[in-house]
């Protein structure tokens, strides 16, 4: 944080800076924009619903880890938590919606509270911590489906949870936006949220204004494992089966949401609506990589999307990086 | 789920989806460049996809097809179950569907009701046919290392099944070491490094698709023994370097697992559009190689 | 008079890794007292006041707290039990609003939600009762380190403790920022509450302290009402005998001539904001002091010059030659050294050892064809850690476990040992023991001496006045006065702090600083503008 | 006044017993297999874990250094693939002679290796993008313009003349152990007594002390990434020289995560300022022994997941308690 220090605001700076940082929602808005008018059916009931049914699993992780990076943390578990919950939320789809929810989400906070105990009481590293989880959830996985996937109750509720509707908006979603506004209060309102930022900030500060810093970082683990075991419920459910091969990659995928959205990993910082905007991002391309491809003209060299990719990666975050810098000067 | 299998019109060309679920084996990519090539020289607009190895993004891939409106789809599944829901979304939508390689849930989306017909080889029978070729070379006696293809995944599960249900009946056959070498060379000769190491009472190999195989023989080789003398190795899939080796006398032999589809697929597609009966299993007749037959067959290996 | 003490600390043993800090050492704080702890550079202070309020475990001794025996193994506990600390080093969130910072841990809250609105103005309530009238929804961050340490003593009245602990309270604070905090304690001290109070400056102690604790080595030496001369507790604080103190004088300058060559030159140099236009000059062996209010901008002008944050514009020359560093190492490259003033944040690197520490600015030079030369690098160590009397375990210490002054000596040794032709000191001597101040001081004499130049910014005008041949004063950005010296004097620095005509008036429009006197006596020197 | 005394030998347990916490774990899992596994005492056993430890372990001490620093390197397994699909170019499908297609072979993919690093380099110093996401735009780029170089195919190598990369051997020593060796070697001596290894510390332990004290952090940071990148890109050679193929889809993949296991079990701190490249080799070992073990065990996967998930954490917490 060696520009924070020296960082003082001019009044030019203050009228920018609602607009500065947010390089995510330039693009994001861009990205929409352009591919609305390119193809047809992109903003389509159909494609929007199915894009955020999909990419809630995405969201729900990345509100979870805005909370661990914002106490300067990291969580690689998650993913595998996901792809363990799902095998979980399965197993119990048998018993209901209720079951299978509950049976997910809580396999999740536990690890989440296993990642969260080995952090503050064993004193290891968040970023080898969850790598431990991240292979032992894995593990987990396998060993409850027998290393294949495990149908759900395909004639109960359980289901419902992930390709129904309520109120005219997929399930996932509003599951999401609950989470989502749960989240806003939590690091708004609440001495949770605001002793997280502040443990981010300065852990040693932190201990010394009298906080118990260990909770709140066990708490914080809790909620991230319990929002990656609710992403694996939807997954069961919306896919209609545990699995226990998924979710390779999705740590990596909801770190770049968090940080594209602005937030800064060393902690003290951070906007789950950023978060959200940045994971919906992330989501995009491959949406648009999608729909270009059916245009037919340039059909896009399979090998290529990888590069395509990792270059909108690229443009995104230097973009976000340089809007910050400047904030910062 | 009710209702017929939704029409085809009868089109000169067509814009279809190729629903990919992972390029990073020699398979995949043959597989996807057989469909490629055909879509090509007919003229079509082929929407490919890749998920990447997950299943669920493959599955969002396949609703991104059904949001363009394509004339049709054909999925090649990474997973049964995962992919059966957007099978029936597909229908739903009014989107023939055509199912290859490995199969979807079929208590669930049935083929020729749900999806028009599942075109693809029987894993299953795979593992058994390898299982039948190294009883009888073995003479009903050997100590075999098993390589896993990658955990949970249909083929390394039906491989694994149809090889083991096969030599329940012989008592000499015996399986000392089974371990995943998911699929990939480097990681087969890693797992057969450590393997032989533990185990060198071992007399012969199963690998579940032939680059393990291929990287088995580099660790036996390494390790001083020598791969189709003192050891006898059988794969799956009949890719043209598993023939090399064949011929070279160091893999015993290899069932085939064509992944060139794209003729096939097509041809169906337009069997269907045209209104001829398409059978619901449409399952590859492959070839097996040994060294009977390596030689002539390696310019039609893939 | 033992029931009359709020706190009792007796037989205080710890040690870390085996080398003992406190040695049986004893505290005894009376209601309402203001109670001074003093004592060299590592005497212990810090880490008696961090067993008391539980950051660390003691290892052995008894601490009574308002009649009972009590074992805080946690900062918390101390907190809920009625003890409000400030910590050395600003202990406090730097990306969180000062609001925050002032009410953490006992936000207002309705509905069992944080109250933001209430925060915002209890915040304001508790700065404006100490002077600070600042935007308290501003990040912490934005503002300087004295600023800081306001906020922090806010938090610690805020909390409406038992017993106030200071840890070097004033260390970054100008005259009236310390008379207000005095002014404050003294409220405080009517109404029933104790203050334990830590500081070098001597003088301080005896406006506003009425029992006074001396530690030395970990012991206690002496503990009584404060009716000791400074000389007697200086000898006290070192163990030396009242003569051999007194010859050691006040400051420990002695003013060398300096040659008329003009070394560094700036003109109208700026880097917006907070650098508007600045010119000064310092000539070979000449030792240049950098006066103003908080907030004038010092800190910003020595780091532009010094290419920290390079300037945008105006112009510097260095022995005659025009240079616009644009990294530090390109002026270190030049012959200029920089000590800044958060020693925390920008001097030490916490893990590393003291000989590293020492050396790591002179590397370079230590270094033939891309090897570091130990042998050599252990000679310099040698001689500048002895010759600032840095107090550690070994050189091979690391450099976090040293006390906040003896970390201090390590980094102007870091830049003494390098030889330079300028060292620019933002707030030298803030920390350090009055001996140690003494020799730090002497030590930049003989440098001159010996043809340094020194620019020196400090908040201490006693040090500016006998330390310097001359004095820039700024204000808001822009240098309005240079002062000889013969004009040097506690006035007419503090008049030009405050009234010095900047060259253009419509800098006063900008909203800069803050920090008022909140309607105590000296506020006349802060509304200049 | 009490003031050092510098002759006196002080007690620094500290970085001792780091190391010998993770040293210790190798030790015991050494034990235990000599005492249970069959044929463990061979040198082939030790050729096996030794040969597989060189590529992780070449990438780690790139992986080192880059920690050293504060940073993480996401892009080497990518990085990996690239250089391992530019080397059959220059030896197979260039024309060359051998005689100057294997040497470029060896020579170039390392050099674009060392781009792509220096590449993360600037993007984490120059545009101040952090570390993680910085080289995971390669870690995910990387594997595509990979694979865009081979066009995706895995290529296979008609003459074993690439080989000497990965089974040749010298004095008797594979030439893989041998490189691994003096990587490791070079890089103490650089971390201990060179100017840029001091630099490289410093950078992690306190970057704006380190910058206004004359340190060229941008410098620093660039040439270490490229360092990082370079020893990927040797991996990446190694790989394929080994498996007489390259496989722009796999070559390296999860390399990071091993290599980053490795660094965190010997002790470097993930936060940056302090380095074991020792502690480095023996946590590379480790992992690769435990890996060996349990395979050799016959310990399903989804067991030796959480057996390894457990070691690792418990290697780990026990340098905390050694450390306290
Ligand atoms: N965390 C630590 N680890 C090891 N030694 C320590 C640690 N903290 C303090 N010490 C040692 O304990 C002694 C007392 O330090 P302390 O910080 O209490 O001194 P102090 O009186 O507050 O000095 P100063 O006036 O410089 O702040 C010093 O010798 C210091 O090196
Ligand atoms: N708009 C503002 N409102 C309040 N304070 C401000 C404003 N702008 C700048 N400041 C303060 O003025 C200071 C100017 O910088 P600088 O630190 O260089 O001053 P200084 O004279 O060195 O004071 P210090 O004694 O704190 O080092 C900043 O630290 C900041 O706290
Ligand atoms: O062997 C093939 C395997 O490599 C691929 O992943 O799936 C189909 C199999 O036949
Ligand atoms: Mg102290
Ligand atoms: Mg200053």
């Amino acid at each position: 944080m060696a520009v924070a220090q020296r960082s003082r605001t001019s009044s030019w700076s203050a009228v920018l800076k609602p607009l500065l940082g947010q390089g995510a929602l330039i693009a994001l808005l861009l990205l929409v924009a352009f591919a609305a008018f390119r193809y047809e059916g992109f903003l389509s009931a159909y494609n929007v619903s199915s894009f955020f049914r999909y990419n809630s699993m995405f969201m729900l992780i990345a509100i979870g880890m805005t909370f661990v990076i914002v106490t300067g943390g990291i969580d690689l578990s998650v993913g595998s938590v996901a792809a363990m919950s799902s095998v979980i939320a399965a197993l119990a789809s048998p018993y209901g919606l209720l079951a299978g929810l509950l049976a997910g989400a809580l396999a999740g906070a536990l690890v989440g509270l296993i990642n969260g105990l080995v952090i503050t009481r064993l004193r290891v590293e968040p970023f080898v911590a969850t790598l431990g989880a991240f292979l032992g959830a894995r593990g987990i996985a396998q060993l409850a489906s027998r290393q294949n996937a495990v149908s759900v109750d395909q004639n109960g509720t359980f289901t419902k949870l992930g390709q129904g509707d309520f109120l005219g908006l997929p399930i996932p979603v509003v599951l999401t936006l609950v989470m989502l506004a749960t989240g806003m209060v939590l690091l708004r309102y609440t001495r949770f949220g605001r002793y997280a930022l502040s443990i981010g900030d300065n852990e040693d500060a932190a201990r010394l204004m009298g906080f118990n810093v260990d909770s709140v970082k066990l708490g914080v683990y809790v909620f991230s494992g319990l929002l990656a075991g609710l992403a694996g419920v939807i997954l069961a459910s919306q896919f209609g089966a545990g699995q226990p091969v998924e979710g390779v990659g999705w740590e990596l995928t909801a770190i770049a949401g968090v940080v594209v959205g602005g937030t800064l990993l060393t902690g003290g910082r951070g906007s789950l609506g950023n978060s959200m905007v940045g994971v919906i991002l992330l989501g995009l391309i491959f949406n648009v990589l999608n729909f270009e491809n059916g245009k037919g003209i340039i059909s896009i060299d399979v090998f290529w999307q990888n590069v395509i990719r990792g270059v909108f990666l690229l443009v995104v975050v230097v973009m976000q990086s340089s809007r910050l810098a400047r904030d910062n000067h | 789920q009710g209702g017929a299998l939704p029409k085809l019109a009868v089109k000169p060309k067509y814009r279809v989806c190729f629903n990919q679920s992972e390029m990073d084996n020699p398979w995949r990519l043959a597989q996807t460049k057989s469909m490629q090539d055909e879509a090509k020289r007919l003229g079509w607009t082929l929407i490919f996809t890749n998920a990447n190895g997950s299943a669920a993004k493959q599955a969002a891939d396949v609703r991104s097809c059904i949001a363009q409106r394509v004339d049709a789809i054909f999925l090649t599944p990474r997973e049964e179950k995962p992919l059966t829901p957007v099978v029936l979304e597909a229908k739903r939508a009014g989107i023939p569907l055509f199912v290859i390689d490995r199969k979807v849930d079929e208590k669930v989306a049935k083929p020729g009701q749900d999806f028009v017909t599942f075109i693809g080889s029987d894993f299953y029978q795979e593992g058994q046919r390898a299982a039948e070729w190294l009883v009888k070379e073995t003479g009903g006696k050997a100590k075999i290392i098993e390589l896993q293809g990658s955990t949970g995944s249909s083929p390394a599960i039906d491989r694994q099944k149809g090889f083991a249900d096969y030599i329940k009946k012989y008592p000499g056959i015996q399986i000392v070491a089974s371990q995943t070498g998911n699929f990939t060379r480097d990681e087969g000769r890693k797992v057969m490094e450590a393997l032989i190491q533990a185990h060198p009472e071992a007399t012969a190999v199963y690998a579940h698709n032939d680059e393990m195989a291929l990287g088995a023989i580099t660790a036996l080789e390494t390790a001083g023994r020598k791969p189709g003398k003192d050891i006898t190795i059988v794969s799956i899939d009949g890719q043209k370097s598993a023939l090399d080796a064949i011929i070279a006398g160091k893999l015993g032999a290899t069932v085939e697992c064509n992944p060139r589809f794209g003729v096939k697929a097509f041809q169906t597609l337009k069997d269907y559009a045209a209104g001829k009966k398409v059978a619901a299993r449409l399952v590859n007749e492959d070839r097996f190689f040994d060294k009977t037959n390596a030689k002539q067959m390696l310019a039609s290996a893939f | 008079m033992t029931e009359d003490a709020l706190l009792h600390m007796s037989g205080i043993n710890k040690a870390f890794g085996g080398v003992p800090a406190l040695r049986g050492a004893h505290l005894k704080v009376m209601r309402g007292a203001v109670h001074a702890l003093i004592g060299q550079n590592g005497a212990g202070k810090s880490t008696l006041l961090k067993v008391l309020t539980g950051a660390y475990s003691r290892d052995s001794g008894e601490i009574l707290f308002d009649g009972q025996s009590v074992d805080f193994t946690s900062p918390k506990q101390s907190q809920l039990a009625g003890i409000a600390t400030i910590y050395q080093e600003v202990n406090l969130v730097r990306l969180q609003t000062v609001a925050e910072n002032v009410l953490l841990g006992h936000e207002p809250r309705r509905y069992g939600m944080i109250d933001w609105k209430a925060m915002n103005a209890q915040a304001r309530d508790h700065l404006n009762k100490i002077g600070v009238n600042i935007d308290v929804t501003r990040p912490l961050a934005s503002y300087s380190i004295a600023v800081q340490q306001m906020v922090a003593i806010a938090r610690a009245l805020a909390l409406n403790a038992k017993l106030v602990v200071m840890d070097e309270p004033t260390s970054s604070l100008d005259e009236r920022e310390v008379e207000t905090l005095f002014q404050v304690i003294n409220q405080l001290s009517h109404s029933g509450v104790s203050v334990i109070f830590v500081s070098h400056r001597l003088d301080e102690l005896y406006a506003a302290c009425s029992d006074i604790t001396v530690l030395r080595d970990g012991q206690t030496v002496y503990e009584g009402a404060l009716k000791l001369t400074k000389l007697q507790l200086i000898s006290t604080m070192i163990g030396r005998n009242v003569q051999e103190v007194a010859t050691q004088g006040q400051t420990g300058f002695v003013r060398h001539q300096h040659e008329d060559e003009v070394l560094l030159d700036t003109r109208q140099m700026r880097r917006a904001p907070q650098v508007q236009d600045i010119s000064l000059q310092v000539r070979r062996k000449e030792v240049v002091g950098i006066a103003g209010l908080l907030g004038a901008g010092r800190t910003e002008t020595v780091r532009a010059l010094f290419g920290a944050e390079p300037a945008h514009a105006g112009e510097i020359h260095f022995k005659n030659r025009s240079v616009r560093w644009k990294t530090p190492s390109e002026a270190i490259a030049d012959g200029i050294a920089f000590c800044g003033e958060d020693r925390k944040h920008d001097g030490i690197i916490p893990d590393w050892s003291v000989r590293e520490n020492l050396t790591l600015a002179l590397l370079p030079r230590l270094t033939r064809a891309g090897i570091v030369n130990r042998a050599e690098q252990q000679r310099v160590v040698e001689k500048f850690a002895e010759r600032l009397n840095v107090r550690c375990a070994s050189y091979d210490q690391p450099i976090r476990e040293l006390s906040g002054g003896n970390q201090q000596k390590v980094l102007l040794a870091r830049w003494l040992c390098m030889r330079p032709d300028l060292l620019i000191l933002d707030e030298p001597t803030r920390g350090i023991d009055v001996g140690a101040k003494a020799e730090i001081q002497n030590l930049i004499s003989e440098l001159a001496g010996d043809g340094l130049s020194v620019l020196m910014i400090s908040s201490d005008l006693e040090e500016l006045i006998e330390g310097c041949h001359r004095v820039t004063v700024l204000r808001d950005g822009r240098t309005v006065a240079h002062l000889s010296e013969k004009e040097l004097n506690e006035e007419s620095i503090l008049s030009a702090m405050a009234h010095g005509s900047a060259a253009d008036p419509a800098s006063g429009e900008q909203e800069r600083v803050l920090v008022n006197a909140g309607g105590t006596t000296s506020g006349g020197l802060h509304d200049g503008r | 006044m009490m003031v050092a005394n510098p002759k006196l030998p002080v007690q620094r347990p500290t970085v001792l017993l780091t190391q010998h916490s993770a040293l210790l774990a190798l030790l015991g899992l050494i034990l235990f297999n000599i005492l249970t596994t069959p044929n463990f005492l061979t040198l082939n056993a030790l050729n096996i874990n030794m040969t597989q430890t060189a590529t992780i372990l070449i990438v780690a001490v790139g992986m080192t250094y880059v920690i050293a620093t504060g940073g993480i390197d996401l892009s080497v397994g990518s990085i990996m693939a690239i250089s391992g699909a530019i080397a059959p170019l220059l030896f197979i499908s260039s024309g060359l002679a051998p005689t100057l297609g294997i040497p470029l072979a060896v020579a170039l993919p390392i050099l674009a290796a060392g781009l792509c690093g220096a590449f993360n380099g600037l993007l984490v110093t120059r545009f101040h993008i952090q570390p993680i996401i910085a080289t995971l735009v390669l870690f995910i780029a990387g594997r595509g313009i990979a694979q865009v170089i081979s066009g995706g195919q895995l290529i296979n190598f008609p003459d074993e003349r690439f080989k000497f990369l990965g089974t040749s051997s010298i004095l008797g020593v594979n030439i893989q152990i041998f490189l691994m060796l003096i990587i490791v070697i070079v890089a103490v001596w650089v971390i201990r007594s060179t100017l840029f290894g001091r630099y490289v510390v410093a950078v992690g332990g306190n970057p704006e002390a380190a910058r206004l004290s004359g340190v060229p952090v941008v410098r620093t940071k660039v040439i270490v990434y490229t360092i990082s990148g370079m020893l990927a890109g040797l991996a990446g050679l190694i790989s394929i020289a080994v498996n007489n193929s390259s496989d722009a889809n796999l070559v390296g993949q999860n390399m990071e995560l091993d290599a980053i296991a490795a660094v965190a079990v010997g002790g470097t701190a993930l936060s940056g300022g302090k380095v074991s490249l020792f502690g480095t080799m023996v946590g590379a070992l480790f992992i690769q022994l435990l890996r060996y073990t349990l395979l050799v065990k016959g310990v399903p996967d989804s067991v030796a997941l959480m057996i390894k998930a457990a070691i690792i954490v418990i290697a780990v917490a026990l340098q905390y308690r050694r450390r306290k």
